[in-house]
Order: C-alpha cells, then structure tokens, then sequence
C-alpha cells in the first residue's frame, strides 16, 4: 500500500514557555520535520510525563515557523496536565505526537474574511490569519487580559472583548460580530456555545462558515472513535458522529449539530 | 526463533494480536506501523446493522487508564465488508472480526453474513447487553454466554473466540459455559466497568455515567483473570488488558495465554504492537528462548 | 464549615476514615499526623485468635498501585483489646475494629469479645475465605453475606458495618443482602483480585500467586460500585479505592458516599490522612460548600 | 501522648549520583535532618518519578556526613524504579523519607568484629565500620569489580572475594571468613543465602551475630505487615512474622529463621 510513514511520539527541546497573559502560556519546541509538514488548524498532542496520566492533551498549533523549525503552542493551565506543561523550561523535553487533523480550508478564503475567536480559541486562528489574503477583520474575545493582539494586528483589523470589560467591549467576540453585523468568509475557534452563535449567524446571513471544535480525545489521531461530533447526514437518524481528530477538528459550520 | 502460534487451527505468524476496538481496521495505523508484521489484526466491533454509538464525551481519563463508553460505534457489516476487509488483504496479516449484538438473533445474522467472508477468525464480544433480558450483559451469566455461544457456532464459518468479560465473580465459569457452547477459543479480558466524576462539574464524566476501564491499571486483574481461565478450559487462550511492553506480552503467556492482544497502548502510541513485539522478542533472546510457545503457562 | 457525619448513629468529627489494614491501629502513624484530627480509625482487621498471615513477599507493585497477599496477620482480638483499644482512646477520634474470619462461629466471637468494648463501631471483612464452603469468599455469595450479617448482627455491641468485596458479578446484590442481615452501614470496595508475574523469575511474585490490588487504579472500579451501592440500599455508605486527594474524596461523596476511607496512601504516604482532608476543606472552600454533607450523592 | 513528631516524604537536593562499578552508583544528597538522625543500618525510601511505580524503593544508608548534612546510598541499578534514579543529576530533586528501622546495634562490639558483606550488601556496612572500635576485619564479595575497598580500608583489615574471580579470592566473602576461620562479633549483610551461611557459621562457632535483611516493602515505615521474616519465638509454630521494616532490618542471627 502506498501509504505516507509518520513517526509516532518524539521528544521534542523545548525553546521557551512563557506566560502570555494569568494561567495562559506560549510553548515553543522544536521540530522542523512538524513545521514543514503542519496547517493552520491543526493540532499536537502533548503527553504528560506523569505517568498517571496517559491520555494526550491536544493542544492546537499556533504559529508555525517553518523556516526556524518550530512550532507554537498557547495553552489554559486548566488541570493536572497542562499545570504539568506550566512547569516545563527551555532545553527540557517535552513528548508530542502531530500535526494532526484537517486543518482550515484556505481555499474558502475570499475577499472579506471574518475570524471569530474565544479565549484559547484565538491562538489556533494566528497561523490562519497570517495566511489569508484579501481584507480580514479578527473580532476575539478573553476571559481579561487580552493576548496576541501585536501579532493578530499584523494580519488585520482587531476588534477586542473582554469578560470582564477590562479591554474592548465586553462580552464575547460574537456581540462585536453582531453588533456591527460583520460579514466575509468566517473562521471560527472557541467555546461551543460561541461556535453556536456563530453557526447561527451564518446560517441567517448565509455566510460560509468553518468552525474548529474540541472534544476529549483517547487517541488524537482517529483509531478510538472517542472524540465524536453529530455531523448532518441523510441517514435516517439525520446525523452521524464523526471524528474531531480525524474528521476535524475543522467542520463546516453548516454540517455540524450542536446538541 | 519461532514466533509463530497456533489459534483454533489458524497459524499466526507471532503471538501479537490487536484489541477490538483499539485499532479500527487498522487503517489509521499503516502510517506508523507495518501491519505485515501483526500476527492478526482484530478488528472494532461490528454488528448486523449500522450502530451510531453513544453520545460525547466519551473517553474519561483514569489513574493508569481510560475508561471509554464509545458503544460500539460501528457502519455495520455490510460496510465492513466492502471497505475494510479488502483493504486488510492488501497485507499478510490474519484477520479476525469482532461481532456485536443485542439479541442472539443480531449476533447470529453477523456471523451468518461473515460466514463466507475473506476472515480467519471471529470474535464474539459477549459483554453487549441482552436487550431481551433487561440490558444485563450477555456474559456475565453462564447459561447466556453458552447460549449465545452456542447460536453464533452453528453458523460460524470460521473459528469462534468468546470474548470474556471480567466484571463477574467466577470467570472461569464463564469460560467453561462458552466452551460447552463450542468456543474454539477464549479472548479476556474485555474492560471492568468503572466511573469518574468531575467534582467541579458535579456530573459524570462519560455520557454515559459508567465506561470500560482498560491499560496498565487493570493488567493485574487481567493476568489472574488468564491464569485461572487457562487452568478452567481446554481452549486456546488470547490475554489481554494493560499490555504495554514485550514483558508484559510475556506475562501474559505465563499465565497461560497462547496470544496476546494490544489495546489501549495502541491509543497512547501508534507505534505500541511494533514496540512490544519487539520487547518480547528482546527478552526471548536475552533469557535464551528459542519457541515462543514454551513462554506459554509456565508459572505454577 | 461543617465538617460532620453520621454513620449508623456514630458522629464522627470529619468523613475522613482510615481504611482496614493500612493504618494498623495508627502507632506507626502518630509520629507523622494528629490522630486526633482523624473522623475514625478503622483497625486491622482482628480474629478470635492471632493469625500468622502469609508467607513473604506479600506486596508486589502495580502500576498505579499494589498487590498485597499480608493474608490478616494479627495477634487475635484478646491482644487487641489490651494493646490498641487504650492507645486509641488516648486520642479524640471514633475507633471502628475490623472484623476477620474463616467460619460464622469465628466472626462470631469476636463480636461476642468486643460487644463489651469501647468501641465505636464493627466492620465485617466478608472477603475472607468461607473454609466450610471450599474457601469461597463469603462476600461473593448473597445468602452467605447474609448469614454471615445476621449472626454477627444478633451479638454486636456495636452498629455494623459490612465491608463489600469488588470481585462480584452484582455489587449490588450483595449490598441488599447485607441490609437484609441487618447491616447498619456498608463500606466498599475491598481490594480486586489481581496477579503479578516476575517474568524473570518464571513465578509469580506473591507466596500466595495472588492477592488484592489497590491504590489509585482501582479507583474507577471504587466510584462505580459506590454509585451503584448507594442507590440500592437505604444505608449509609463508606466509599473507598484509591483515595489519593481531597478531590478523590469529594468525588466519592458525589457517588453516594458519606464518609470516605483512605487505604495505600497511608502506606506511599504517612500524613495521606491530613493531606486528603485538608484537601477537601481547600475543595469546599473554592467551591462554596458549607457542609460537608451536601456534597452526599449530589450527581445524578 | 508524647510522640516524637517526624516528616514523611521530603525533597532533597542531590549533591552526586556517580557510577563506583558497573551498574552501582552512588547518590549523596542533602538532608541536615536525616544526617543528624541516622544510625548505621538504617535505610530511607526512594520514591520514583514515574506515577505508575508508587511503592518505595528502600536503600540503605552507606554513610552519614553529619557535619556536612549530607546522607550516601550505594545502589544497584536492578528495575525500572532504580534504572530512573540513576538519571538523576545533581542539582536536582529525589523524594526520600527516612531514616527509617532499627540499624546495628554498637553494644555488641567487641574487641574483635567481624564485617561481612556480599553484593550491594557492603555499603549499609561501611558507617558501622567507621564507628566499631577495637580490631575490625572486613570480608566482603562483589560480582565482579570492587568498590568502596579504600574507604573500608581506613576502618580494618579489607579481604575480598569476587564471584568472577577478577579480584580476590573466587567465591564469596563467606568462602574467606571460613578458609581462614576468622571470628568476631559478626555484622552482615547480603544475599539471603550468604546470610544463611552467616547464621550456620556463627551458631557453630557460638559467635554473636547481626543479620541485615531484605524484603519487599509495602510502606517502609510498619503499617502495612508487608515486609515480614519468620522470627522463633515461643508460640504453638515456634515463630513469628516479624516486619522487616521495623523490628529490622537487623535482627539477631539466632533469632531468624531461612525457609
Ligand atoms: C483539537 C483540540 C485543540 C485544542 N487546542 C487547545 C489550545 O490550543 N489551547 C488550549 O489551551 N487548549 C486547547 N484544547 C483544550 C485542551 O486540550 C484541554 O484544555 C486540555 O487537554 C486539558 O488538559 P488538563 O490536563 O489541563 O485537564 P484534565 O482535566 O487533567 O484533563 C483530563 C483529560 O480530559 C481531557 N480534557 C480536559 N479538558 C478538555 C477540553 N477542553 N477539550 C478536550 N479534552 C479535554 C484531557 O485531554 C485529558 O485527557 C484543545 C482541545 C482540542 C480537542
Ligand atoms: C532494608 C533494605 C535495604 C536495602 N538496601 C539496598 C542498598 O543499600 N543498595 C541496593 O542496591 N539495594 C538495596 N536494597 C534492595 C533494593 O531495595 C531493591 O534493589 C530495589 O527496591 C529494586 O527496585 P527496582 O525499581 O530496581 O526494581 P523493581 O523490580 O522495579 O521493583 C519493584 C518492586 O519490588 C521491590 N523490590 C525489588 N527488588 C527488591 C529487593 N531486592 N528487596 C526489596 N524490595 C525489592 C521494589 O522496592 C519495588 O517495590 C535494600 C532492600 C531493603 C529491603
Ligand atoms: C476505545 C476502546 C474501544 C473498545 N471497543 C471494543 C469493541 O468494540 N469490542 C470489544 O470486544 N472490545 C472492545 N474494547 C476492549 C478492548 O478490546 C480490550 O479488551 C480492553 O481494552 C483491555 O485491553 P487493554 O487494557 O490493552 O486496552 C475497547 C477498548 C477501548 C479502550
Ligand atoms: C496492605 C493492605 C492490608 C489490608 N488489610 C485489610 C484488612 O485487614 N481488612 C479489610 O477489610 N481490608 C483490608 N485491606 C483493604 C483496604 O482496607 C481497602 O479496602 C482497599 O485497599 C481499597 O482502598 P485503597 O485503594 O485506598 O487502599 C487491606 C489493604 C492493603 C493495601
Ligand atoms: S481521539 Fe481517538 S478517534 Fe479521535
Ligand atoms: S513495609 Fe510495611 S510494614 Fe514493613
């Protein structure tokens, strides 16, 4: 069979893992082999060196600096692995399995592109945006403290929300879309009740839409099955699950049923 | 060195067997793997008709483990038929195929349809709920573990591997019910019933609140589970739960297993049956053994 | 912050416990933590006459966990009540004895012995080997946990506690047949059978080949069966299997439990007890949780 | 109740971890705590990294730098918990708790001792060498390369035996302390068989004698009634289990029983 040969886990050196903003860090490690090879879109898994925890933390690429052989990594500190991961320094290791999944379509790209983000949704949008041509308006939204907006900025109008009003109008990323009523081929990160609104939306304008979803995962790289979305389907029940990690985690808007 | 074993009369070239339900139809694992080096490639279950599976999130992670309640997920037989089987012949690896059900009748119209298909051997997953005797699983009782055993063999056209659950008290008593039934082979251990709780979302992890616990956490279950299964019958025995490593393979064949099976670490690590046959050939070589047979039930 | 249960008519100051035969009778752990700060210490399990226990090795490790095979070593109720019950009492914190047996008549006697005690509480360990019915556990058999419940109940100075084995088919089952006997509270789980293999050796690693596995590992298998027990019986409920933090304690309460035991992490750990207690109160305090009771049961 | 408080498990700073023979290191780390309370024989649990591997790994104590607070263990690299320890670097972390058992009783030492050690059986010896007073003969075997022997040599007379023949007598220590009936107030410690040896030796010659055992360990510290050896005693079976962990792990010769 001619099928392409991938390697399985590798230890990969760490640049640097810095804060970016309270509980949310950028991870740079070095692999040329996955920064030739990643999309926008895609994700790494990270795996734990506690060996309690064995399943991986997908965790999506950033930015991918292909000439410098690197990827980025945002991640939340949320629970015991990525608290782990906070703890890494440069010239440590860390074990990473990808780029995995589909990625973005850049062939949606048109003239007016809408990027919609929502707190660690946003990172994953920064190699996207950097790639799309035409005119590109990036509405994001943070829990507070806002991150990225320098390098966001460079691809793009920003407009930012914050929770907590703290920066930017407050709210979610959604309002600055629907209160200016934003149009373009839209690109969407975050949490689902977000990528929700933004389905909604683009139904009523009939807008194209791709949305990148998250759910757990047990293996990242689609031999589980455990990682499902309802997408539509003419089956008699209306819908099948298919894969985040293999299917997507990039869908469009208007296959997926949130439910 | 020999490697090769011998299952219900079919000849697998080493004792490596792959889980059901950890490594598809092998597909997602070609780009890593060799699949001309698997001894055989058991595939996820299939049933008579296409099953949805259950709803997100499926998978919990456990100290040592995952617990899963995928719900046998599967495009029904005739899908897999068309799709995956011609794809598995494209290597030389012997194919054995999971079956679902239930009702014994379900069970029965996968193995008749399988009956003249291109596989070696089937698996016949009993730890599905009987949705005739009020969801309780098929094998955690004697009579139908036997009975079901005994539908699916009548019209079996390959050698039938029951496939025991481990969450009964006396699965020895199992294993001698699906023997009497006509089992040419016994597979265990399938995965313990288990639960987590997100204390801060106050709810059950899994949709389905309980799942399958499985990997290195229940490898001591499993290898009891073998020792006292391969003593019970008089039937080739495939072990599994936890395997991780080629020792792990190795204890598993003291303990009486003829073959091993690979689940979960095929999950963490796509590369996981290459490595652990190489493990178990590494330490045949480093403790002198010559047949990979003679590993097979030698603690006391 | 109220931090009190109740269990069958004892007030203990917190829903910490100690798990049988990990805490001795908590001299070894009176250096390290302030057994006064203890809800209630559960002791080694006690019989009429001292037991020699099992041949060494009794621990074999796990991943995530242990396999131990100490088979009760204990120097018999009388040596009991002289030594331990006074050291105890030195401190503020309930006493709960564990109770060991080979026949009805031996766990009889020593109920009958401590039913003058000052003791709060009794458990009956119904995991131990029934000799007259071929070493059967009598916790794997319905009417034998019953039989067992009753007689014990008919002498006991003290409220009850039935302490359930995991290596059943029903758990729940079993649970019922308790409350039936007479049971005033059951805790769970027992440790899971298990086996180890040193591969090197060709032998298993315990003197008794196998033994109960514990420790975090098993603690899906532990929520699961609280969750299950605790919707089948109108008792109260000591969960237990792999505590390790105040999480893990919080995430038992939620199954249904209302007081919690801590078993291997006093051995990987000796101030486990107070870790996992203060633990739960950080837990409450970030999640607002006044009493500690309200946690009881609250998933769905 | 007046109980001696104690800590359970600490991090300590690791000073060294160097190789002394093939698949022997010895690690020397931090602890003022542990120097001050340490008496020869006694030993500590090592706990792993790996989440998997939670029992202890005991390690007894080589040497005792109270003036420096510094503790030595001596350990062979065998599984895979001690195959991780020997990755440790200076400058890094190891969770140890201890010190922990009974350790060698000094009131026995007489004018005329008698050291006998085989294997990695030899370092627990060397800190009571440097305390026994009087005349002091030390017999130690090794499998293959010696080590330690200058250290040993500053405390007695040194005779080694190696299992290969490379150095010394071919045999093990026993073969030398019988060849030239050497006696003493014995202290020993090694494999079981060679202790057993020990044991015959010294009821023959009416010697007093010190054993060190070994067993698995559930806690280390007599919780768990994991670690036991057969000990005579009056009762109906003529023995006890004793806890290795802390009624010893030095018992009296007579007292033990090997079977
Ligand atoms: C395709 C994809 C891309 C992602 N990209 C990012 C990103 O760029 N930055 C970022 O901060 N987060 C991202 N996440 C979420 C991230 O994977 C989780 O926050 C992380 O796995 C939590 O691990 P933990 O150890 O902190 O939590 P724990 O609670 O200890 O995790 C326990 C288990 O649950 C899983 N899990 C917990 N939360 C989630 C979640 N929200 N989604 C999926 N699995 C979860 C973990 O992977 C692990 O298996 C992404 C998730 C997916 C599915
Ligand atoms: C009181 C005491 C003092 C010791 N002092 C030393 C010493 O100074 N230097 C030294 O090299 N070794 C010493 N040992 C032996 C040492 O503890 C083991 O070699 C070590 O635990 C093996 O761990 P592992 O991870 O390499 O092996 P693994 O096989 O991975 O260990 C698995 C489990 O078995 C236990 N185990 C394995 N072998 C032994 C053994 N021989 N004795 C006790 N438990 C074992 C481990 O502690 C662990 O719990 C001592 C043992 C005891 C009981
Ligand atoms: C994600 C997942 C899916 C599984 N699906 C099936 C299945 O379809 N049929 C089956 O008989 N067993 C299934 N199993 C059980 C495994 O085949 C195996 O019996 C069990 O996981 C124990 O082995 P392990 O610990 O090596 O994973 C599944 C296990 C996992 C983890
Ligand atoms: C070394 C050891 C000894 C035990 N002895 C007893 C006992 O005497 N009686 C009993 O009922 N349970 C005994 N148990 C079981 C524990 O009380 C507990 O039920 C089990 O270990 C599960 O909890 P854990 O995972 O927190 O250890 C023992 C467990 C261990 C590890
Ligand atoms: S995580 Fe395994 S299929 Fe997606
Ligand atoms: S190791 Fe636990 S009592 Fe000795």
């Amino acid at each position: 069979m001619c099928q392409e040969n991938r390697t399985g886990r590798v230890h990969c050196m760490i640049v640097s893992n810095e804060p970016l903003a309270e509980d949310v860090r950028e991870l740079v490690f070095e692999s040329p082999a996955m920064a030739d090879e990643a999309r926008p879109g895609q994700f790494v898994n990270l795996y734990c060196r506690h060996q309690g925890q064995l399943l991986p933390r997908p965790i999506s690429i950033c930015e991918i600096d292909r000439a410098g052989g690197r990827l980025h990594l945002v991640y939340a500190c949320r629970g015991k692995g990525t608290r782990e991961f906070a703890d890494y320094r440069p010239g440590e290791r860390v074990e990473v399995m990808g780029p995995l999944g589909n990625g973005f379509s850049l062939d949606a790209a048109g003239p007016e592109n809408l990027v919609i983000g929502g707190g660690v949704g946003t990172p994953p949008l920064l190699e996207l945006c950097k790639r799309l041509t035409g005119r590109t308006t990036i509405a994001v939204s943070f829990r507070s403290a806002p991150y990225l907006i320098d390098r966001l900025e460079r691809c793009g109008e920003v407009l930012v929300a914050t929770r907590d009003g703290s920066a930017g109008v407050r709210g979610n990323a959604m309002k600055i879309v629907e209160d200016r009523g934003l149009t373009g081929n839209i690109f969407a990160c975050g949490p689902t009740p977000m990528l929700a609104a933004v389905q909604a939306y683009a139904a009523r304008r009939d807008l194209p839409a791709q949305l990148s979803l998250e759910e757990r995962m047990g293996c990242g790289f689609g031999c589980c099955v455990g990682c499902v979305t309802k997408v539509r389907d003419a089956s008699e029940a209306g819908f099948s699950y298919r894969k985040v990690c293999k299917d997507g985690p990039v869908f469009a808007a208007g296959e997926v049923i949130f439910s | 060195m020999n490697l090769g074993v011998n299952i219900a009369g079919v000849e697998l070239k080493n004792p490596i067997m792959t889980a059901s339900g950890t490594f598809g139809s092998g597909k997602d694992f070609a780009p890593y793997v060799d699949l001309n080096r698997i001894g055989c490639v058991v595939v996820k279950g299939v049933a008579s008709t296409p099953w949805p599976g259950n709803r997100p999130p499926r998978i919990a992670e456990a100290y040592g483990g995952i617990i899963n309640a995928v719900g046998l997920q599967n495009p029904g037989v005739d899908a897999f038929c068309q799709d995956d089987i011609p794809f598995l012949r494209g290597f030389d690896t012997r194919i054995a195929v999971n079956i679902a059900g239930r009702t014994i009748d379900e069970y029965v119209e996968v193995a008749e349809r399988l009956a003249t298909a291109d596989v070696d051997l089937l698996e016949l997953n009993i730890s599905c709920p009987n949705v005739k005797e009020g969801g309780v699983a098929f094998g955690v009782d004697p009579a139908m573990a036997e009975a079901v055993t005994r539908a699916v063999k009548a019209v079996a056209g390959q050698p039938l591997i029951v496939k025991l659950s481990p969450n009964v008290t006396d699965i020895a008593a199992i294993a001698r019910a699906a023997e009497r039934g006509g089992a040419d082979a016994v597979s265990l251990i399938n995965t313990l019933l288990g639960a987590r709780i997100d204390v801060r979302r106050r709810a059950f992890v899994l949709s389905t609140k309980q799942g399958g616990l499985s990997g290195p956490a229940v490898k001591p279950v499993a290898v009891r589970m073998v020792y006292e299964v391969a003593r019970a019958v008089d039937l080739p025995v495939i072990g599994m739960g936890g395997i991780m490593t080629g020792e792990d393979a190795a204890e598993f064949l003291m303990a009486g297993a003829n073959a091993v099976a690979v689940g979960t670490a095929n999950l963490l690590n796509p590369t996981a049956t290459m490595d652990i046959l190489d493990g178990l050939v590494a330490f045949m070589e480093e403790t002198g053994v010559d047949d990979v047979n003679d590993l097979v039930g030698v603690v006391e």
